[in-house]
Protein backbone atom coordinates (compact mmCIF):
# COMPACT_ATOMS: atom_id res chain seq x y z
CA UNK A 1 0.00 0.00 0.00
CA UNK A 2 1.23 3.64 0.55
CA UNK A 3 4.47 4.29 2.12
CA UNK A 4 6.09 7.75 2.32
CA UNK A 5 9.40 8.92 3.90
CA UNK A 6 10.15 12.68 5.08
CA UNK A 7 13.51 12.88 3.65
CA UNK A 8 14.63 16.30 5.29
CA UNK A 9 15.18 14.67 8.82
CA UNK A 10 17.04 11.82 9.81
CA UNK A 11 14.72 12.07 13.00
CA UNK A 12 11.69 12.27 10.64
CA UNK A 13 9.56 8.97 10.55
CA UNK A 14 6.37 9.10 8.40
CA UNK A 15 4.03 5.44 7.90
CA UNK A 16 1.43 5.66 6.67
CA UNK A 17 -0.71 2.64 8.19
CA UNK A 18 -2.05 -0.23 5.82
CA UNK A 19 -5.58 -0.15 6.65
CA UNK A 20 -8.87 0.56 6.00
CA UNK A 21 -8.50 4.84 5.84
CA UNK A 22 -5.43 6.66 5.40
CA UNK A 23 -3.47 7.76 8.16
CA UNK A 24 0.20 9.21 8.41
CA UNK A 25 1.93 9.68 12.00
CA UNK A 26 4.96 11.71 11.51
CA UNK A 27 7.72 12.82 14.31
CA UNK A 28 9.83 15.37 13.04
CA UNK A 29 12.73 17.59 14.43
CA UNK A 30 12.10 20.52 11.89
CA UNK A 31 10.18 23.04 12.44
CA UNK A 32 6.21 22.28 11.91
CA UNK A 33 3.99 23.69 9.57
CA UNK A 34 0.41 22.26 11.11
CA UNK A 35 -1.74 24.04 7.95
CA UNK A 36 0.70 22.79 5.34
CA UNK A 37 1.16 19.53 6.74
CA UNK A 38 -2.26 19.28 6.52
CA UNK A 39 -3.28 20.76 3.54
CA UNK A 40 -0.46 18.07 1.93
CA UNK A 41 -2.36 15.20 3.73
CA UNK A 42 -5.89 16.41 2.13
CA UNK A 43 -4.51 16.39 -1.46
CA UNK A 44 -2.25 13.32 -1.36
CA UNK A 45 -5.19 10.77 0.27
CA UNK A 46 -8.61 12.58 0.66
CA UNK A 47 -11.10 12.83 -2.39
CA UNK A 48 -12.79 16.11 -2.50
CA UNK A 49 -16.83 15.51 -1.67
CA UNK A 50 -16.04 12.50 0.72
CA UNK A 51 -15.94 14.27 3.26
CA UNK A 52 -17.52 17.10 5.07
CA UNK A 53 -16.00 17.46 8.59
CA UNK A 54 -12.48 18.33 9.48
CA UNK A 55 -11.56 18.76 12.82
CA UNK A 56 -8.04 19.91 13.49
CA UNK A 57 -6.07 20.46 17.04
CA UNK A 58 -2.82 21.94 17.62
CA UNK A 59 -0.42 22.60 20.37
CA UNK A 60 1.23 24.83 20.37
CA UNK A 61 4.63 25.94 23.09
CA UNK A 62 3.15 28.81 25.32
CA UNK A 63 5.76 31.11 27.45
CA UNK A 64 4.14 30.01 30.35
CA UNK A 65 3.74 27.00 33.21
CA UNK A 66 3.01 26.40 36.06
CA UNK A 67 3.08 30.11 37.18
CA UNK A 68 6.60 29.95 35.89
CA UNK A 69 7.79 31.87 32.53
CA UNK A 70 8.88 29.36 30.28
CA UNK A 71 11.77 30.32 27.48
CA UNK A 72 12.73 26.82 26.32
CA UNK A 73 12.28 23.48 25.78
CA UNK A 74 13.64 19.84 24.66
CA UNK A 75 11.50 17.13 23.67
CA UNK A 76 12.55 13.67 23.73
CA UNK A 77 10.58 10.54 22.57
CA UNK A 78 11.24 6.91 22.58
CA UNK A 79 11.81 6.36 18.90
CA UNK A 80 10.10 3.29 17.19
CA UNK A 81 7.86 3.02 20.50
CA UNK A 82 6.45 6.37 19.43
CA UNK A 83 4.98 5.83 16.06
CA UNK A 84 3.63 1.66 16.98
CA UNK A 85 1.81 3.61 19.75
CA UNK A 86 0.88 6.18 17.96
CA UNK A 87 -0.29 4.12 14.94
CA UNK A 88 -2.12 1.94 17.85
CA UNK A 89 -4.59 4.42 18.93
CA UNK A 90 -5.09 5.57 15.62
CA UNK A 91 -6.11 1.95 15.07
CA UNK A 92 -8.61 2.31 17.87
CA UNK A 93 -10.07 5.60 16.64
CA UNK A 94 -10.93 4.00 13.89
CA UNK A 95 -12.56 1.49 14.97
CA UNK A 96 -14.69 3.60 17.20
CA UNK A 97 -15.75 6.39 14.59
CA UNK A 98 -16.34 6.03 10.89
CA UNK A 99 -13.38 8.42 9.73
CA UNK A 100 -12.00 8.88 5.83
CA UNK A 101 -8.36 10.00 7.27
CA UNK A 102 -5.80 11.25 10.19
CA UNK A 103 -3.26 12.94 10.23
CA UNK A 104 -0.85 13.13 13.54
CA UNK A 105 2.24 14.81 13.87
CA UNK A 106 4.55 15.66 16.63
CA UNK A 107 7.95 17.97 16.91
CA UNK A 108 11.01 16.85 18.76
CA UNK A 109 13.85 18.44 19.84
CA UNK A 110 14.88 21.72 20.75
CA UNK A 111 11.57 24.62 21.28
CA UNK A 112 10.50 28.06 21.28
CA UNK A 113 7.36 29.52 22.40
CA UNK A 114 5.11 29.85 19.87
CA UNK A 115 6.71 26.52 17.79
CA UNK A 116 3.78 24.30 17.24
CA UNK A 117 4.41 20.99 18.99
CA UNK A 118 1.70 18.81 17.72
CA UNK A 119 -1.19 18.25 15.11
CA UNK A 120 -4.05 16.07 15.20
CA UNK A 121 -6.94 16.02 12.11
CA UNK A 122 -9.28 13.45 11.38
CA UNK A 123 -11.40 13.80 8.42
CA UNK A 124 -15.16 12.14 8.11
CA UNK A 125 -18.39 12.73 6.63
CA UNK A 126 -20.12 13.93 9.44
CA UNK A 127 -18.95 16.16 12.06
CA UNK A 128 -19.46 14.36 15.54
CA UNK A 129 -16.81 11.51 14.46
CA UNK A 130 -14.45 14.18 13.06
CA UNK A 131 -14.60 15.93 16.64
CA UNK A 132 -15.07 13.35 18.98
CA UNK A 133 -12.14 11.28 17.39
CA UNK A 134 -9.43 14.11 17.32
CA UNK A 135 -10.67 14.89 21.11
CA UNK A 136 -9.70 11.37 22.05
CA UNK A 137 -6.74 10.83 19.99
CA UNK A 138 -5.46 14.59 21.40
CA UNK A 139 -5.77 12.49 25.23
CA UNK A 140 -4.97 9.27 23.86
CA UNK A 141 -1.28 11.47 22.77
CA UNK A 142 -0.94 12.91 26.09
CA UNK A 143 -1.76 10.10 28.13
CA UNK A 144 -0.25 7.17 26.43
CA UNK A 145 2.43 8.12 23.76
CA UNK A 146 6.40 8.18 25.18
CA UNK A 147 7.44 11.79 24.53
CA UNK A 148 8.94 14.02 27.41
CA UNK A 149 9.01 17.88 27.90
CA UNK A 150 12.00 19.68 29.72
CA UNK A 151 11.60 23.61 30.19
CA UNK A 152 14.23 25.91 30.70
CA UNK A 153 13.07 28.93 32.47
CA UNK A 154 13.83 32.66 32.52
CA UNK A 155 16.67 31.83 35.20
CA UNK A 156 18.53 29.39 32.56
CA UNK A 157 17.66 26.68 34.65
CA UNK A 158 15.60 23.39 33.59
CA UNK A 159 13.25 21.05 34.99
CA UNK A 160 11.15 17.57 33.45
CA UNK A 161 7.50 18.40 33.24
CA UNK A 162 6.49 15.88 35.63
CA UNK A 163 2.97 15.35 34.58
CA UNK A 164 0.01 15.68 31.51
CA UNK A 165 -3.27 16.87 33.50
CA UNK A 166 -6.59 17.00 32.36
CA UNK A 167 -6.86 19.93 29.93
CA UNK A 168 -8.28 22.48 31.80
CA UNK A 169 -4.67 23.68 33.66
CA UNK A 170 -2.28 22.60 31.00
CA UNK B 1 21.27 -12.34 22.81
CA UNK B 2 20.70 -10.82 25.51
CA UNK B 3 18.66 -7.63 26.63
CA UNK B 4 18.36 -4.28 24.84
CA UNK B 5 17.96 -1.61 28.10
CA UNK B 6 17.09 1.40 27.37
CA UNK B 7 15.99 4.65 29.68
CA UNK B 8 14.53 7.85 28.62
CA UNK B 9 13.82 11.38 29.92
CA UNK B 10 14.53 11.82 34.19
CA UNK B 11 14.90 7.79 33.84
CA UNK B 12 17.92 8.16 31.53
CA UNK B 13 19.10 10.81 34.01
CA UNK B 14 18.42 8.93 37.56
CA UNK B 15 20.04 5.91 36.15
CA UNK B 16 23.01 7.57 34.25
CA UNK B 17 21.74 5.33 31.74
CA UNK B 18 20.43 5.16 27.79
CA UNK B 19 20.76 2.00 26.65
CA UNK B 20 23.08 -0.69 27.32
CA UNK B 21 22.89 -4.78 26.25
CA UNK B 22 22.84 -6.95 29.60
CA UNK B 23 22.91 -10.82 29.26
CA UNK B 24 19.56 -13.13 29.87
CA UNK B 25 21.19 -15.23 32.53
CA UNK B 26 19.57 -14.97 36.10
CA UNK B 27 16.34 -12.45 34.66
CA UNK B 28 13.06 -13.53 34.23
CA UNK B 29 11.00 -10.59 34.78
CA UNK B 30 11.11 -6.82 34.27
CA UNK B 31 11.82 -6.53 37.88
CA UNK B 32 14.91 -8.31 37.31
CA UNK B 33 16.15 -6.03 34.16
CA UNK B 34 15.65 -3.52 36.94
CA UNK B 35 17.85 -4.64 39.60
CA UNK B 36 20.47 -5.22 37.18
CA UNK B 37 20.79 -2.01 35.61
CA UNK B 38 19.44 0.16 38.51
CA UNK B 39 21.75 -1.68 41.60
CA UNK B 40 20.45 -1.10 44.94
CA UNK B 41 18.92 2.39 43.68
CA UNK B 42 14.92 1.70 44.18
CA UNK B 43 12.39 2.20 40.99
CA UNK B 44 10.76 5.75 41.56
CA UNK B 45 7.01 5.88 42.11
CA UNK B 46 5.39 6.58 38.77
CA UNK B 47 7.66 4.52 36.53
CA UNK B 48 6.51 3.20 33.52
CA UNK B 49 7.87 -0.03 31.68
CA UNK B 50 7.80 -1.46 28.51
CA UNK B 51 8.74 -4.62 26.75
CA UNK B 52 9.60 -4.62 23.08
CA UNK B 53 7.35 -0.84 22.82
CA UNK B 54 4.53 -2.33 24.26
CA UNK B 55 3.77 -1.42 27.95
CA UNK B 56 4.15 -3.93 30.60
CA UNK B 57 4.37 -4.49 34.51
CA UNK B 58 7.68 -5.62 36.19
CA UNK B 59 6.37 -9.16 36.93
CA UNK B 60 5.86 -9.40 32.87
CA UNK B 61 8.45 -12.10 31.69
CA UNK B 62 11.17 -11.45 29.23
CA UNK B 63 13.50 -13.18 26.86
CA UNK B 64 16.23 -13.20 25.28
CA UNK B 65 16.44 -10.11 22.08
CA UNK B 66 13.38 -8.46 24.17
CA UNK B 67 13.77 -4.86 23.96
CA UNK B 68 12.90 -3.59 27.70
CA UNK B 69 12.50 0.21 28.34
CA UNK B 70 11.76 2.17 31.86
CA UNK B 71 10.58 5.89 31.77
CA UNK B 72 8.70 8.60 33.91
CA UNK B 73 5.03 9.81 32.90
CA UNK B 74 4.73 10.62 29.58
CA UNK B 75 4.42 14.32 28.86
CA UNK B 76 4.00 15.23 25.51
CA UNK B 77 1.54 16.67 22.85
CA UNK C 1 -11.30 49.66 18.42
CA UNK C 2 -10.49 46.94 15.78
CA UNK C 3 -12.47 47.04 12.22
CA UNK C 4 -11.13 45.35 9.25
CA UNK C 5 -12.91 45.60 6.21
CA UNK C 6 -12.76 43.01 3.61
CA UNK C 7 -12.50 44.97 0.47
CA UNK C 8 -12.43 41.71 -2.19
CA UNK C 9 -16.18 41.31 -1.90
CA UNK C 10 -19.20 43.66 -1.39
CA UNK C 11 -20.91 40.63 0.11
CA UNK C 12 -17.83 40.65 2.33
CA UNK C 13 -18.53 41.36 5.81
CA UNK C 14 -15.94 41.25 8.89
CA UNK C 15 -16.75 42.22 11.82
CA UNK C 16 -14.75 42.07 14.71
CA UNK C 17 -16.07 42.45 18.52
CA UNK C 18 -15.20 45.05 21.06
CA UNK C 19 -14.68 42.88 23.61
CA UNK C 20 -12.69 41.32 25.55
CA UNK C 21 -10.88 38.24 23.67
CA UNK C 22 -10.38 39.05 19.71
CA UNK C 23 -12.96 37.75 17.26
CA UNK C 24 -14.34 37.73 13.45
CA UNK C 25 -16.68 36.83 12.28
CA UNK C 26 -16.99 36.82 8.10
CA UNK C 27 -19.60 36.38 5.85
CA UNK C 28 -17.91 35.69 2.11
CA UNK C 29 -19.10 34.76 -1.75
CA UNK C 30 -15.60 33.82 -2.81
CA UNK C 31 -14.06 30.57 -2.35
CA UNK C 32 -12.82 30.33 1.25
CA UNK C 33 -9.21 29.02 2.12
CA UNK C 34 -9.75 27.51 5.59
CA UNK C 35 -5.93 27.35 6.40
CA UNK C 36 -5.15 31.08 5.27
CA UNK C 37 -7.90 32.37 7.01
CA UNK C 38 -6.02 30.81 10.26
CA UNK C 39 -3.11 31.90 9.40
CA UNK C 40 -4.16 35.10 9.11
CA UNK C 41 -6.23 35.65 12.05
CA UNK C 42 -3.39 34.03 14.17
CA UNK C 43 -0.89 36.34 12.83
CA UNK C 44 -2.94 39.50 12.94
CA UNK C 45 -4.85 39.18 16.26
CA UNK C 46 -2.83 36.65 18.49
CA UNK C 47 0.44 37.00 20.71
CA UNK C 48 3.40 33.90 20.07
CA UNK C 49 3.34 32.04 23.52
CA UNK C 50 0.24 32.95 25.12
CA UNK C 51 -1.79 30.50 23.26
CA UNK C 52 -1.35 26.55 23.66
CA UNK C 53 -4.17 24.49 22.09
CA UNK C 54 -5.81 25.39 18.86
CA UNK C 55 -9.09 23.72 18.02
CA UNK C 56 -10.53 24.26 14.36
CA UNK C 57 -13.44 22.47 12.18
CA UNK C 58 -13.80 22.71 8.56
CA UNK C 59 -16.89 22.17 6.90
CA UNK C 60 -16.56 20.67 3.28
CA UNK C 61 -19.39 20.19 0.51
CA UNK C 62 -19.73 16.36 -0.19
CA UNK C 63 -21.07 15.25 -3.31
CA UNK C 64 -23.92 13.27 -1.02
CA UNK C 65 -26.78 13.71 0.87
CA UNK C 66 -29.78 11.84 2.08
CA UNK C 67 -29.02 8.66 -0.31
CA UNK C 68 -28.45 11.17 -3.53
CA UNK C 69 -25.40 12.29 -5.04
CA UNK C 70 -25.04 16.37 -4.99
CA UNK C 71 -23.58 18.04 -7.69
CA UNK C 72 -23.69 21.78 -6.64
CA UNK C 73 -25.02 23.92 -3.49
CA UNK C 74 -26.17 27.22 -3.32
CA UNK C 75 -26.19 29.19 -0.02
CA UNK C 76 -28.31 31.67 1.28
CA UNK C 77 -28.44 33.59 4.35
CA UNK C 78 -29.82 36.53 6.31
CA UNK C 79 -27.42 39.55 5.99
CA UNK C 80 -27.12 41.60 8.90
CA UNK C 81 -29.25 38.66 11.02
CA UNK C 82 -26.35 36.41 10.29
CA UNK C 83 -23.42 38.53 11.77
CA UNK C 84 -25.49 39.19 15.09
CA UNK C 85 -26.36 35.88 15.62
CA UNK C 86 -22.41 35.02 15.05
CA UNK C 87 -21.54 37.30 17.60
CA UNK C 88 -23.98 35.89 20.04
CA UNK C 89 -22.77 32.85 19.82
CA UNK C 90 -19.16 33.88 20.26
CA UNK C 91 -20.44 36.40 22.92
CA UNK C 92 -22.05 33.14 24.83
CA UNK C 93 -18.51 30.51 24.26
CA UNK C 94 -16.34 33.62 25.48
CA UNK C 95 -18.24 33.42 28.70
CA UNK C 96 -18.36 29.87 29.01
CA UNK C 97 -14.41 29.24 28.26
CA UNK C 98 -11.85 30.90 28.32
CA UNK C 99 -10.68 31.90 25.26
CA UNK C 100 -8.00 33.61 23.20
CA UNK C 101 -9.16 33.82 20.27
CA UNK C 102 -12.45 32.84 17.69
CA UNK C 103 -12.63 33.36 13.98
CA UNK C 104 -15.92 32.49 12.28
CA UNK C 105 -15.99 32.41 8.77
CA UNK C 106 -18.92 31.23 6.19
CA UNK C 107 -19.53 31.13 2.70
CA UNK C 108 -22.83 31.97 0.49
CA UNK C 109 -23.49 31.73 -2.49
CA UNK C 110 -23.03 28.89 -5.15
CA UNK C 111 -20.57 25.72 -4.15
CA UNK C 112 -19.22 23.05 -5.70
CA UNK C 113 -18.73 19.64 -4.10
CA UNK C 114 -15.22 19.83 -2.05
CA UNK C 115 -15.64 23.49 -1.61
CA UNK C 116 -15.14 24.74 2.00
CA UNK C 117 -18.48 26.10 4.00
CA UNK C 118 -17.31 26.68 7.30
CA UNK C 119 -14.76 27.25 9.96
CA UNK C 120 -14.60 27.76 13.54
CA UNK C 121 -11.32 28.32 15.32
CA UNK C 122 -11.02 28.45 19.02
CA UNK C 123 -7.76 29.39 20.64
CA UNK C 124 -7.00 28.82 24.15
CA UNK C 125 -4.26 28.22 26.86
CA UNK C 126 -5.43 24.81 27.15
CA UNK C 127 -6.87 22.10 25.53
CA UNK C 128 -10.31 21.33 27.06
CA UNK C 129 -11.26 25.10 26.01
CA UNK C 130 -10.91 25.25 22.55
CA UNK C 131 -11.93 21.91 22.04
CA UNK C 132 -15.54 22.34 23.99
CA UNK C 133 -15.97 25.84 22.44
CA UNK C 134 -15.48 25.09 19.24
CA UNK C 135 -17.65 22.11 18.99
CA UNK C 136 -20.42 24.12 20.87
CA UNK C 137 -19.52 27.29 18.53
CA UNK C 138 -21.08 24.69 15.77
CA UNK C 139 -23.96 23.12 16.99
CA UNK C 140 -24.54 26.62 17.83
CA UNK C 141 -24.18 27.93 14.56
CA UNK C 142 -25.53 24.46 12.65
CA UNK C 143 -29.19 25.56 15.17
CA UNK C 144 -29.55 29.14 15.24
CA UNK C 145 -28.18 31.25 12.41
CA UNK C 146 -29.93 31.97 9.46
CA UNK C 147 -27.94 30.06 6.65
CA UNK C 148 -30.24 27.91 4.04
CA UNK C 149 -28.58 25.45 1.32
CA UNK C 150 -30.31 24.33 -1.92
CA UNK C 151 -29.08 21.29 -3.19
CA UNK C 152 -28.76 20.61 -7.09
CA UNK C 153 -28.99 16.97 -7.77
CA UNK C 154 -27.48 14.71 -10.82
CA UNK C 155 -30.60 14.90 -12.76
CA UNK C 156 -30.45 19.00 -12.57
CA UNK C 157 -33.26 19.10 -9.83
CA UNK C 158 -33.01 21.13 -6.94
CA UNK C 159 -34.01 21.41 -3.16
CA UNK C 160 -34.29 22.71 -0.09
CA UNK C 161 -32.18 21.09 2.58
CA UNK C 162 -35.05 21.02 5.16
CA UNK C 163 -33.07 20.49 8.26
CA UNK C 164 -29.68 20.27 9.85
CA UNK C 165 -29.48 16.90 12.28
CA UNK C 166 -27.31 15.82 15.02
CA UNK C 167 -23.97 15.69 13.16
CA UNK C 168 -23.93 11.75 12.95
CA UNK C 169 -25.74 11.70 9.78
CA UNK C 170 -24.78 14.49 8.17
CA UNK D 1 -43.30 54.02 9.05
CA UNK D 2 -44.14 51.20 8.33
CA UNK D 3 -42.90 47.66 8.78
CA UNK D 4 -40.15 45.77 6.73
CA UNK D 5 -40.82 42.07 5.91
CA UNK D 6 -38.33 39.85 4.80
CA UNK D 7 -38.48 36.20 3.40
CA UNK D 8 -36.04 33.86 3.24
CA UNK D 9 -35.04 30.25 1.36
CA UNK D 10 -38.28 27.94 0.79
CA UNK D 11 -40.09 30.73 2.28
CA UNK D 12 -39.55 33.23 -0.01
CA UNK D 13 -40.33 30.67 -2.52
CA UNK D 14 -43.68 29.99 -0.92
CA UNK D 15 -44.96 33.49 -0.51
CA UNK D 16 -43.18 34.74 -3.97
CA UNK D 17 -41.91 37.69 -1.86
CA UNK D 18 -38.62 38.73 -0.53
CA UNK D 19 -39.01 42.14 0.79
CA UNK D 20 -41.61 44.32 1.31
CA UNK D 21 -42.52 47.45 3.55
CA UNK D 22 -46.30 47.31 4.90
CA UNK D 23 -48.41 49.44 7.03
CA UNK D 24 -49.06 49.62 10.81
CA UNK D 25 -52.08 50.09 10.35
CA UNK D 26 -54.18 47.27 12.10
CA UNK D 27 -51.03 45.77 12.93
CA UNK D 28 -50.39 44.07 16.62
CA UNK D 29 -48.21 41.31 16.41
CA UNK D 30 -46.07 38.75 14.02
CA UNK D 31 -49.19 36.85 13.47
CA UNK D 32 -50.64 39.33 12.19
CA UNK D 33 -47.73 40.70 10.02
CA UNK D 34 -48.21 37.26 8.32
CA UNK D 35 -51.55 37.76 7.86
CA UNK D 36 -50.76 40.98 6.04
CA UNK D 37 -48.18 39.89 3.47
CA UNK D 38 -49.27 36.03 3.23
CA UNK D 39 -53.23 36.26 2.89
CA UNK D 40 -54.95 33.09 3.15
CA UNK D 41 -51.72 30.81 3.18
CA UNK D 42 -51.20 29.01 6.23
CA UNK D 43 -47.72 29.37 8.30
CA UNK D 44 -45.96 26.08 7.48
CA UNK D 45 -45.20 23.82 10.07
CA UNK D 46 -41.30 25.16 11.66
CA UNK D 47 -41.73 28.25 10.41
CA UNK D 48 -39.11 30.66 12.30
CA UNK D 49 -40.13 34.29 12.98
CA UNK D 50 -37.65 37.23 13.65
CA UNK D 51 -38.06 41.10 14.90
CA UNK D 52 -34.93 42.94 14.10
CA UNK D 53 -32.77 40.11 13.61
CA UNK D 54 -33.84 38.29 16.94
CA UNK D 55 -35.81 35.43 16.95
CA UNK D 56 -39.44 35.86 17.99
CA UNK D 57 -42.45 33.90 18.61
CA UNK D 58 -45.94 34.82 16.57
CA UNK D 59 -47.48 36.06 19.41
CA UNK D 60 -44.90 39.53 19.81
CA UNK D 61 -45.92 42.64 19.62
CA UNK D 62 -44.20 44.78 16.67
CA UNK D 63 -43.73 48.57 16.60
CA UNK D 64 -43.57 50.54 13.65
CA UNK D 65 -39.99 50.96 11.80
CA UNK D 66 -39.25 47.05 12.94
CA UNK D 67 -37.59 44.44 10.45
CA UNK D 68 -39.94 41.20 10.97
CA UNK D 69 -38.50 38.25 9.02
CA UNK D 70 -39.84 34.55 8.09
CA UNK D 71 -37.97 31.46 6.99
CA UNK D 72 -37.72 27.89 7.53
CA UNK D 73 -35.43 25.81 9.94
CA UNK D 74 -31.86 26.89 9.03
CA UNK D 75 -29.60 24.81 7.37
CA UNK D 76 -26.03 26.34 7.46
CA UNK D 77 -22.81 24.64 8.39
Amino acid sequence: MHSTQNAESPESKNNRLDKEIPSSVKVISEPLDPWQEITTFQSEYLTQGEFGATATFVGTMRDFNEGDDVTGMTLEHYPGMTEKQLQEIIHEAQHQWTLNGVLIVHRVGPLLPGDPIVIVACWSAHRADAFEACRQLMEALKSRIPFWKKETLSDESDRWVEKNTDGYTS
Amino acid sequence: MGIKVKCFASMREYLDLSEREIAIDGITTVADVWRCVAGDKPMPENTLCAVNQTQADTEFNVSAGDEVAFFPPVTGG
